[in-house]
């Protein structure tokens, strides 16, 4: 994989809005389920923004992508409105898919989404399908699937790797790993990955996939190694395997999100003080968006003050969203017998 | 007599299992679910820990693996989670458990028990909502049981754990946390057996599973206005109990199917043609089906609560088929 | 008129859709089995090589890639070999492709053709004889089609492949080499509408795909007794032509159904609860099933024989209605 | 895997005479299926021989097995009636499984095999179950699955031999990879494995199974590979992976089997003078049979007498199975409806 250009300013600030959109979203959305405004279990993608943000500043709008039951980073990276997007969660009307999928199954097609399957490896095979057809039509797009380390276990990510390595499919397929320090359910949490694999990648390479395993905590790392992933797929070379491994954020080891870090506040990147001792392991080392945002103060790409205007108009912005979705109408009941068909 | 849970009566059940048998095991997770009442199970897992194993995510794997060691001399109860999954395993449980016994000449036994859980449960939507038990029924070779209760599940549970052949089990998400008697004691009930939950005279209204709870409270309506339904739970579809079926049919006149099963080939249209054939001269109306309308199902509450077999639509196809002569 | 085999005019409804969309593809081994008639695919091969794919033995996956590929623009077909077969991509068919329409609020097309091969076809033995069209008729959001001739198998598969909706499609191995007469231009067979195969006024006969052969010689026995059978075939499940059906029973007031799934909860049910329920007051009788009975299928010839859907048998239930008062 | 001395006299006389019962008895084969006794498709195990012939004599009676749609060749090793073999295979009611199962379901249980699947993969999660038992009972019993190269496309496979590595079953994995030289369905004849793995063996390695590779036509290649992996499993170290390589017998090519390379005769082993120009090929550098008499001829270990002496009981004992299975009964129709349930 050739080198590439590390991201300019304008592309770093762009990604660090995305994953504030997110962080400020599902923060929201925590709230929103404790006021019983949607019943349903959920998934939160805190801890993990990085990896969206990051993959999808390589994409094309032609691009594919499909995603799983922990989908709401996913979507909203690629630019989902988040309006419609809270509305889907809630159930109305105005929801990205009318309410009729919920958490468990919120796409955004116009953006290149396929359906999101939250069947364990469901979304793996939908973007062999999405890389199939992306190399019928022959333009270069590639198609991308995001997926827990969880979903190796399924027989289905396997053969859907041996198809696309032996058709040269352009499938990126995103692991994200975040198995260490989940619980297991055992304990009462969800389970993580039970595989035997030493390397979730080595399971790519007997396929003779070519692979790559990153710190899905860094922006950077995660936005090399898949651009240069889907530079190759584009060429026709076939698929790859990027796995993005993070620590599982504690809000999400019991059975139903908690908000276990607080509400993030940009300036604790700086103003360490500010960190209650608890969370100080979590804001320290591993929440991607501090993180990330330390960094960019480091190389001086921006100043305190760009980031928490960026922030300012993020939460602005999820405000008048989260208004949006809460004032929107449910859908009628008996419009639940139309659409089975199109 | 005690009132316990349909998840403290079932554990109770496998505990009946795990102690009658030592080569009865458990493989799958979370057996009574991810709510609250997921704990009664922890008493089985510490009482058995070497007899309960926590299989990765893939399905069709460890769906075969509980048939093949049932093949090899064990009693294994596999559990599946939410019954869409199990189409992960359709394979495993209709193609190899099915025919293992009748392909080999009678020389081989399955006694393994698949285990989902099924029904709307509210905000399920497409892939947590499934009732796939119709499916089922149409794959010969597998037992099909649904408790519908707690004291059901205990005796269930039981006799399907100790059974030689391969059963397919559907636990509704809503009856487990439900209270009821249960008695201490253990006991099996047996399969095949239908069971009357309510005697009536007018109509015969036959339900499985959370079914049988609406239908009860339907017939409780129905009552005040004076019209007197017998309420007919087969707790098994495989062996199946056309006898009771038939004998309330010949006593009403009148039946009423209420199931949550996708209305085409669903269970409804099963005891609907049994009737239709073998009881017709008893019929005094035609034979309503209250079921999920062949739709997927929606997430949001609304459009749910449209498809969802209530008791205001079972009690209203009670009262028609009460109009017809 | 011309006759060409099933398989030949399967071929060209086929060769019709790839004439017809340049997005339209073939993915799948031997889509007319592994018999001699394999051989009229190779013109598809041949004349479109980069739009026919043999996949590995990964039904779960490259059903998958189906139903991907045609949520991102493409009309693919995708053969997936003997029925049973069809279990091990059961969740990329039922969960995933019959779903992803609804749940994205209508927003996701899927323009995807499950095509498989069902029936009793003499020494199939468990594996290689399943007919699961009932299944996949209790999952809402899949068109199911059966071809029942040589005709009826040109027009479907070219409404088929051109639809906008995933499809299920059946062909009984028997029928693949059947001849018959077939248009040499292109056409299209509309879903949802039945085919009276043979007018009649004393009992209705419902089958689908090689059944309605058989039911066609059962009525022709019949005819030499004064029985005038009219079989009514409705080429697609879903949708479903009620309105055909109901019209004919309200002619006749008998019913027989004649299907080669397993009786419960199989084609004969729905068919006959759909009837019970809708068109109770036209039957002079009780509704008769033949039906494959509820055992996985034996290979041994004696055995086959004794569970397969006869012409005899057909004949033999069509008497017993009509003896009905 | 600890050193093992190789195969003594007795062994390699053992193991010779099952692979010559089952190379007659498919042989006769496909003269019965010329005369129509049965009516099915049906797949042959020439040409594979030395796998399970060898394979077996690391076996003891408590071990179980599974196999798949070319199942003769195992059944017949581990001892199975050829008399209630082939009445199975012509359906007859003295068959193995009474007719019901035929040549695709064979299976013989009283000799430890579960149920025989012809759903490619199927037999690999059948035999987890038999090592799960195995382990579960405790007396150190394994269990073997014989499958195809074909059957690793199958995600189950995948997820048996993740699942057996988690747990440590005593799973023999025996992948015979008869991939060399299959026509592919696009050339009119049964597919052959389509893997992207360079290795089928680094598939195994990869989920950290213990795993070889050996000469499939090699009996004591096959047997130090196996007895050393029997003896490990056995000693609750977990599964084992042998992929034995053979060429795709010629007869085996086209969709019904054929018997193209003629009857064998033991004798071309030393008399290549015999053998017709356009077999030649095959007997001198396949056929497992004339390889390992050629090989115990050098080793000096039987005579050639000996060895048409072993031959020619096997083909008397051939003739009367085939007496058998031709004069037995059908059953009678009405028993289909028995045996559903136990
Ligand atoms: C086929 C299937 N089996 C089981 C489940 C239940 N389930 C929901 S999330 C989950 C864990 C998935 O782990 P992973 O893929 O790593 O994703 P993560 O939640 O860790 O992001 C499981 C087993 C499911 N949704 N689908
Ligand atoms: C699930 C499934 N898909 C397809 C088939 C059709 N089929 C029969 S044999 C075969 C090839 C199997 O190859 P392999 O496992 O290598 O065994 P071999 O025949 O080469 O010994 C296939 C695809 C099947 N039996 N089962
Ligand atoms: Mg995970
Ligand atoms: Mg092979």
């Amino acid at each position: 994989m050739a080198a590439k250009p590390g991201l300019g300013k304008t592309a770093s600030l762009r990604i660090l809005e995305r994953m504030l959109v997110i962080r400020r979203f599902e923060e929201s959305l925590v709230e929103m389920s404790g006021e019983k405004l949607f019943k349903s279990h959920y998934h939160l993608y805190i801890g993990q923004e990085a990896t969206a943000a990051a993959v999808v500043e390589s994409l094309r709008p032609d691009d594919k992508l499909t995603t799983t039951h922990r989908n709401h980073g996913h979507v909203l990276a690629r630019g989902a409105e988040p309006g419609r997007a809270y509305a889907e969660i809630l159930g109305r009307a105005t929801g990205l898919n009318g309410g009729r999928g919920g958490t468990l199954h919120m796409s955004d097609p116009d953006r290149g989404f396929l359906a999101t399957s939250s069947v364990v490896g469901g979304c793996i095979g939908l973007a062999l399908g999405g890389a199939y057809a992306q190399q019928r039509r022959g333009k270069g797009g590639v198609s991308v699937a995001f997926f827990g380390d969880g979903s190796l276990e399924e027989g289905i990510s396997f053969e859907s790797m041996n198809i696309a390595a032996l058709w040269k499919l352009p499938a990126v397929f995103i692991c994200e790993n975040n198995g260490a320090g989940a619980t297991g359910s055992s304990k009462g949490g969800f389970p993580s990955s039970l595989i035997s694999a030493p390397r979730l990648a080595g399971i790519a390479e007997s396929l003779a996939i070519s692979s790559k395993q990153v710190d899905g905590r860094d922006v950077d790392a995660v936005h090399a190694a898949v651009s240069a992933g889907v530079a190759r797929c584009r060429s026709g070379k076939g698929p790859v395997f990027v796995e993005c491994i993070t620590e599982r954020w504690e809000g999400s080891k019991p059975m139903w999100p908690e908000l276990s870090t607080g509400i993030t506040d940009v300036s604790m990147a700086w103003d360490a003080g500010q960190v209650p001792v608890k969370f100080r392991e979590w804001h320290t080392h591993q929440d991607p968006i501090l993180l990330f945002v330390r960094k960019l103060l480091r190389k001086k790409l921006v100043t305190r003050e760009a980031i928490v205007k960026v922030d300012r108009e993020v939460r602005a912005r999820d405000a008048t969203a989260r208004r949006f979705a809460v004032s929107s109408p449910m859908p009628h009941g008996k419009t639940a017998l139309q659409r089975v068909f199109a | 007599m005690r009132k316990i849970t349909y998840s403290q009566a079932f554990v109770e059940g496998l505990d009946y299992c795990m102690r009658k048998m030592r080569n009865f095991s458990l493989v799958g997770n979370e057996v009574m679910g991810l709510g609250p009442h997921r704990v009664h199970l922890e008493r089985i897992w510490k009482t058995y820990p070497d007899r309960v194993r926590f299989p990765p995510t893939s399905e069709a794997a460890f769906s075969a693996l509980a048939a093949g060691a049932a093949m090899s001399g064990e009693h294994v109860f596999c559990h599946l989670g939410a019954a869409s999954f199990s189409f992960l395993s359709m394979t495993s449980i209709a193609n190899e458990a099915a025919t293992a016994h009748y392909a080999s000449g009678g020389k081989i036994k399955v006694p393994v028990v698949f285990h989902m859980l099924h029904g709307l449960r509210i905000g399920g939507g497409t892939q947590h909502s499934v009732s796939p038990q119709a499916m089922y029924w149409n794959v010969p070779g597998l037992q099909i049981v649904l408790p519908s209760c707690a004291r059901d599940a205990k005796g269930l549970v039981a006799t399907a754990g100790l059974s030689e052949n391969p059963t397919v089990m559907f636990t509704h998400d809503l009856l487990i946390g439900l209270e009821g008697e249960v008695p201490e004691k253990d006991y099996e009930i047996p399969f095949g057996k239908a069971d009357i939950k309510r005697r009536g005279k007018d109509v015969t209204l036959v339900a499985t599973s959370w079914m049988v709870q609406v239908s009860l409270e339907a017939a409780k309506i129905l009552a005040d206005e004076g019209i007197d339904v017998e309420v007919v739970d087969p707790r098994t579809l495989v062996p199946f109990d056309k006898k009771t079926l038939i004998a309330s049919v010949a006593k009403t006149g009148r039946l009423v199917v209420a199931d949550e099963t996708h209305l085409s080939c669903g269970v409804t249209a099963e005891i609907s043609a049994i009737v239709a054939e073998e009881a017709f001269q008893y019929l005094k109306a035609p034979i309503l089906r209250v079921a999920r309308p062949d739709v997927p199902t929606p997430f949001s509450r609304p459009l749910e609560d449209f498809i969802t077999p209530t008791k205001e639509k079972i009690a209203d196809a009670v009262r028609r088929v009460m109009r017809k002569p």
